[in-house]
């Protein structure tokens, strides 16, 4: 069975590309707290689970495929869109059911998908667009078109049966999918270690006869990116498939403004983490490697902040779509309801 | 009385019903945390043998809980969201509801699969179902679908005393809705319908959440000098046709306001059987006020006016009695 | 013209529609040893990489077809039973159907998913499903149901040239009938009915394999003077209610002979429907000749009965022109 | 991660014990030949798929199971209830669909169940019924009535999804559970090399911090017993789930009178199996090593004839169900079909 092992090798990343990382990082994390405090003013409807502390994991994974490469995720939805690439203005248009959303209001924030940049969708239904990805990977080796596919995946959903049938499928067709897990140690208000019968989701991989790593310093989003090139190259190459698993954690609850009745989590744990933030960590790596000037950086940030706001100008300006739009895209070749609506 | 929310009714049913028999055990994710609000102290009170936190793999889980009902124990699961129950659709079809048929009458499967329709949340297409029809097609499995707290509280009882696969739609648009309840614990028969409004004009069958509407429907109508009679099912499965027929024997009209989609839908097969069974008495078209056949959109603006409203019924009413213009197919 | 049977005239579909386009490619527990008769020759014809055997995986395969329509290929999944697609159920609910509506029109997924209808073989409860109508109530998936050779091969074709996630309920009662097809390549509209004979007394609407039997049955009670018109609507989504509509505008009866279960079936739909929409033609109650709400049984003597068979669709008929009593309720 | 060394620890098994082996595996042959000219004459309806070559796995299986132990099984589905002690009459009049059945008729070849001796039931729905005999784990574990559940399963079965949940939820709830592969090294005509992704099911068993064990030779009933019976009681002991994998084969095709397309199979690797017939090896065990004579075997064969002869004569003269029974059994409080049937 292939190894993970180069993931330790030492990885070249031009200037640009770490700048674009703690771009991308900033705007997920921007966009997080923009939309937390919405949240928060009652100004965001439906549930919303946010990135925040996942950045690194995110931007890491992403920025290892290409444009064209395939993505999925799930319910933790917006760092994935963001990370790949996706325009800003559509998806907080989204978020607030606009008709300029990036799914033109059906989707929300568990939803988003932008095909422009192969976000092939988020799914609300916890591991099941890992099969989707999957397929995405299948039509990339039939067409040849040089394409790899990834999925996001949380612990959680580690221990769903699509993601062992997955696995198996694309082991055995050899497809090019990196199976990724974000393993933030939860899922909703429950610990890992109490309901998933490995210490880490990689050990799973020796049963499929595929590479499988974990990066334990899930917070460096260089780890995070050249863990996930490794697994991106050799898919590309026509070696087949990986999971690669990264350590990581969310800073807020499961969803924003959730109240939960028991302590599932130690204050102390999320302290620690916080410390080792990811975007703080990435900046002082830039500096001291002499990648870019405090001003530089803190332009960086305030213009991420300026495409932010006004993403959310944008949103805000934008009219909510016609009730008979409701009736739109649910074929491409449409069946009109028979008698109209009582 | 004690005046209490729909979802705190689900958490004193299940509190009796484990407190009555150690054979009740509680499956599902997060119910340790109480997380969706049914289990309160639950760990504290019945500990975490009987409290199971379960992993995310409903599949699984639906499948254990039925072959633990198969041996001995009498499991409540809640499968949080109703969406999620495709997940373990081989389980609830293939074992849960044709064991017993199958082994010829060998097995009984004394367990409760509880799921919470959350629909008009604004939390789109993988939140929002009401796939109770699909379930109604499915012979082997009885199906609850409770209107408010009494009968979230009664039916829920009766359902774990069953031997009988039980499938509970709850309906999250109730929630929090609070009814006064009878101190003394008490059960719902299943296959008795609730006639909720005595009326002579017109028949109106509500299902879960819309029977709220219905109720605000019929009210307006009243005031606008139509008597109309109101009848919840409470349960799907059995379904109490008799009701049904005996009100539209004497009311000659009927709409039936059910949230699913309404392609063979719970309101098709109500109309289908009143139609076969009561025919001569239907002075009317049956009409069906149900969710259509879309999608469930995010957008607040596009998901509001999809479902059944009071004021959806109550047009459809005025329809039935001929007070307006049927639409043209 | 070439006589072929209900299979093979599948296995032409496939065979035309890949030799058309290399996008088309077909995935399928054993389809490379072409076990169940409908992919012969084709890893001769077409390689193994577009003639893909599946791991006994339902829900990953499933999905992975969905994932690959979304992206670029045309992909024809054989589910070979249609009581093994439960195990992928949150695929077809959850992003086969769901997928181009919840991303507001950026997917496409054309996807054919193949399944038959195995019953009447003595093969219970396992493997005896027919279970289109909880997929009715699935908005997002178009249904067919051929009734022979000739439905099979047009419609197929249309499928797979669709834009849309499609289901194929193939009727295994079928299989092996066979009928004379054009050689010319051609292909059978979606929502439009086949009206199979005419008549002018009651319509009878049949589905899939009880199309047949329906046949047989409106044959008998032309010889008894009874002048029956067949409609088949050949698929159920959409459905083409105009045609049902105008006949029995013109009959004023209806008897609806559907395979599936009773409760939510196919058959309620049409029911309710046809009151809706029709209910001034209409002079008798619509009657439903369906499979009866229980799970199929293995013993030929218990399973032989349960069908909708010419004799049961001929009853039902008589019932509803009145040339018998009506059971009671 | 606690290992089935001792499976190949030589175990003790009585004189008793050794012939009980030999006399299921028989009642197992000669049932199944019996259903096979069944099918050739085309008295026996439905799909029939039979566990010839098979019988070391199934009888060494269940007879490391105690009698009040569970266990759940699949299609090919006879030899669990004959190897778990189940009477054969009432099997044979199933088969034939007699109201004297063991399921009266309503399960037939593919659903056969007999509670009275743990049985609860064969799926005919490939790998659908483990999730049940984890289910029977819990509740024997939540009662602590110290039985335990097996499980049956084939390579094909490896890799449905259902099995990974099941394998999960039993290691991380310590259930007593036993996932015993009958690894007959096809699937129909898809042979588990080209599907499996792993040369050996066991191999999984890491993947969720449980034992996993092959006995490569699956035809010496022994070393199935060994094996099964170290997981058993490791599951008696309040230690949890393990995968028993049983490399064996099956000499029929899939099912009876199954006509395929493809020569997925090699004649030689056949004949080279059944040169290793499991009975034959068995028996001639129990001759080297003095447990009893020429006759007293060929008594003991001759009894199992007579035991499925005279079965076979009960299921004949047994009578049809009524067709009104098809109306019972589908509730344990029963729903009367309102309006009767048109
Ligand atoms: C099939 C399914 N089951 C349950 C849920 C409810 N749910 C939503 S998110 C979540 C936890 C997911 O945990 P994980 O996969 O670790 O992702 P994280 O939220 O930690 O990023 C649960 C249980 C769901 N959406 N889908
Ligand atoms: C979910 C499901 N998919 C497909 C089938 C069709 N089928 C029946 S048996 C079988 C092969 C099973 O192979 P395996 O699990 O290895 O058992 P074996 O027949 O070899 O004993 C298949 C594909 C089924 N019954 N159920
Ligand atoms: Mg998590
Ligand atoms: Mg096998």
């Amino acid at each position: 069975m292939p190894e993970l092992t180069e993931v330790y090798a030492p990885v070249e990343v031009d200037r640009e590309t770490q700048l674009e990382m703690l771009r991308r990082m900033q705007r997920v994390r921007s966009f997080e707290l923009t939309v937390a405090s919405l949240v928060k003013k009652g100004e965001l409807p439906g549930a919303v689970h946010t990135s925040l502390g996942q950045e690194a994991e995110v931007v890491g994974a992403c920025m290892a495929l290409a444009p064209t490469d395939y993505m999925t995720g799930n319910h933790r939805s917006h760092g994935h869109p963001i990370g790949k690439g996706a325009s800003l203005p559509p998806l907080m248009a989204e978020l607030l059911g606009k008709s300029t959303g990036v799914c033109r209001g059906k989707g929300g924030s568990m939803h988003l998908a932008d095909f422009s940049v192969g976000s092939l969708g988020e799914s609300g239904v916890v591991g099941s667009a890992i099969p989707v990805a999957t397929g995405a990977a299948l039509s990339a080796h039939v067409l040849g078109n040089g394409r790899v596919a990834l999925c996001f995946f949380g612990d959680g959903a580690a221990n769903q049966g699509c993601l062992h049938e997955s696995l198996n499928l694309a082991a055995i067709w050899k497809l090019p999918v990196i199976f990724l897990c974000e393993n933030n140690q939860y899922a909703s208000t429950t610990p890992a270690r109490t309901v998933l019968s490995v210490d880490r989701v990689a050990q799973r991989a020796s049963g499929y006869s595929i590479p499988g790593v974990t990066v334990e310093d899930g917070q460096d989003v260089l780890a995070v990116y050249a863990a996930v090139k490794v697994a991106v190259d050799r898919a590309r190459r026509g070696e087949g498939p990986s999971i690669v698993e990264i350590m990581t954690y969310r800073y807020s609850e499961h969803s924003e403004g959730l109240l939960h009745a028991g302590a599932y989590r130690d204050a102390a744990e999320r302290e620690s983490w916080i410390a080792r933030d990811p975007l703080v960590l990435h900046r002082a790596r830039l500096l001291t490697a002499g990648v870019a000037t405090e001003a530089e950086l803190d332009q960086l940030v305030s213009d991420v902040e300026d495409e932010v706001a006004s993403a959310l100008e944008f949103a805000v300006a934008s009219p909510l779509p016609e009730p008979a739009e409701a009736y739109a895209d649910l074929f491409t070749t449409p069946i009109p309801q028979f008698g109209g609506m009582v | 009385m004690t005046r209490i929310s729909y979802l705190a009714a689900i958490g004193e049913a299940q509190r009796e019903a484990m407190a009555a028999d150690p054979r009740v055990i509680l499956i599902g994710e997060d119910v340790q945390s109480n997380l969706y609000g049914t289990a309160p102290n639950f760990v504290e009170m019945f500990g975490v043998e009987r409290v199971r936190n379960a992993p995310i793999s409903e599949e699984g889980f639906v499948g254990a809980a039925a072959g633990a009902a198969m041996t001995g124990l009498r499991p409540i699961v809640d499968l949080t969201y109703a969406s999620f129950m495709y997940m373990a659709m081989d389980q609830f079809v293939n074992q849960v509801a044709k064991n017993r048929y199958m082994f010829g009458g060998q097995a009984s499967l004394p367990v409760v699969y509880r799921a919470s329709m959350f629909y008009r949340s604004s939390t789109a297409a993988h939140h929002s179902d009401r796939p109770y029809p699909m379930f109604m097609n499915v012979p082997g499995l009885k199906i609850m679908v409770p209107s408010g707290a009494y009968e979230a509280k009664g039916l829920l009882r009766t359902a774990i005393d069953l031997d009988d696969p039980v499938l509970s739609f709850e309906d999250a648009t109730l929630w929090t809705k609070k009814q006064d309840l009878p101190d003394e614990e008490f059960r719902i028969p299943f296959g008795v319908a609730n006639l909720v409004t005595e009326g002579t004009d017109v028949t109106v069958v509500a299902i879960a959440g819309a029977v709220e509407e219905a109720r605000k429907a019929v009210a307006a109508l009243a005031g606008e000098g139509v008597s109309a009679e109101l009848i919840d099912p409470r349960t799907l499965v059995p379904l109490d046709v008799e009701t049904i027929l005996k009100s539209v024997a004497k009311t000659g009209r009927l709409v039936v306001a059910d949230p699913a989609h309404r392609t063979c839908g719970a309101a098709a097969e109500i109309s289908a059987l009143v139609n076969e069974y009561g025919f001569d008495s239907l002075k009317a078209p049956i009409l069906r006020v149900n969710t259509p056949d879309i999608q469930i959109p995010f957008s607040p603006s596009l998901e509001r006016p999809l479902y059944p409203s009071a004021r959806r019924i109550q047009e459809a009413v005025k329809r039935a009695i001929g007070a307006v213009a049927s639409a043209s197919p």
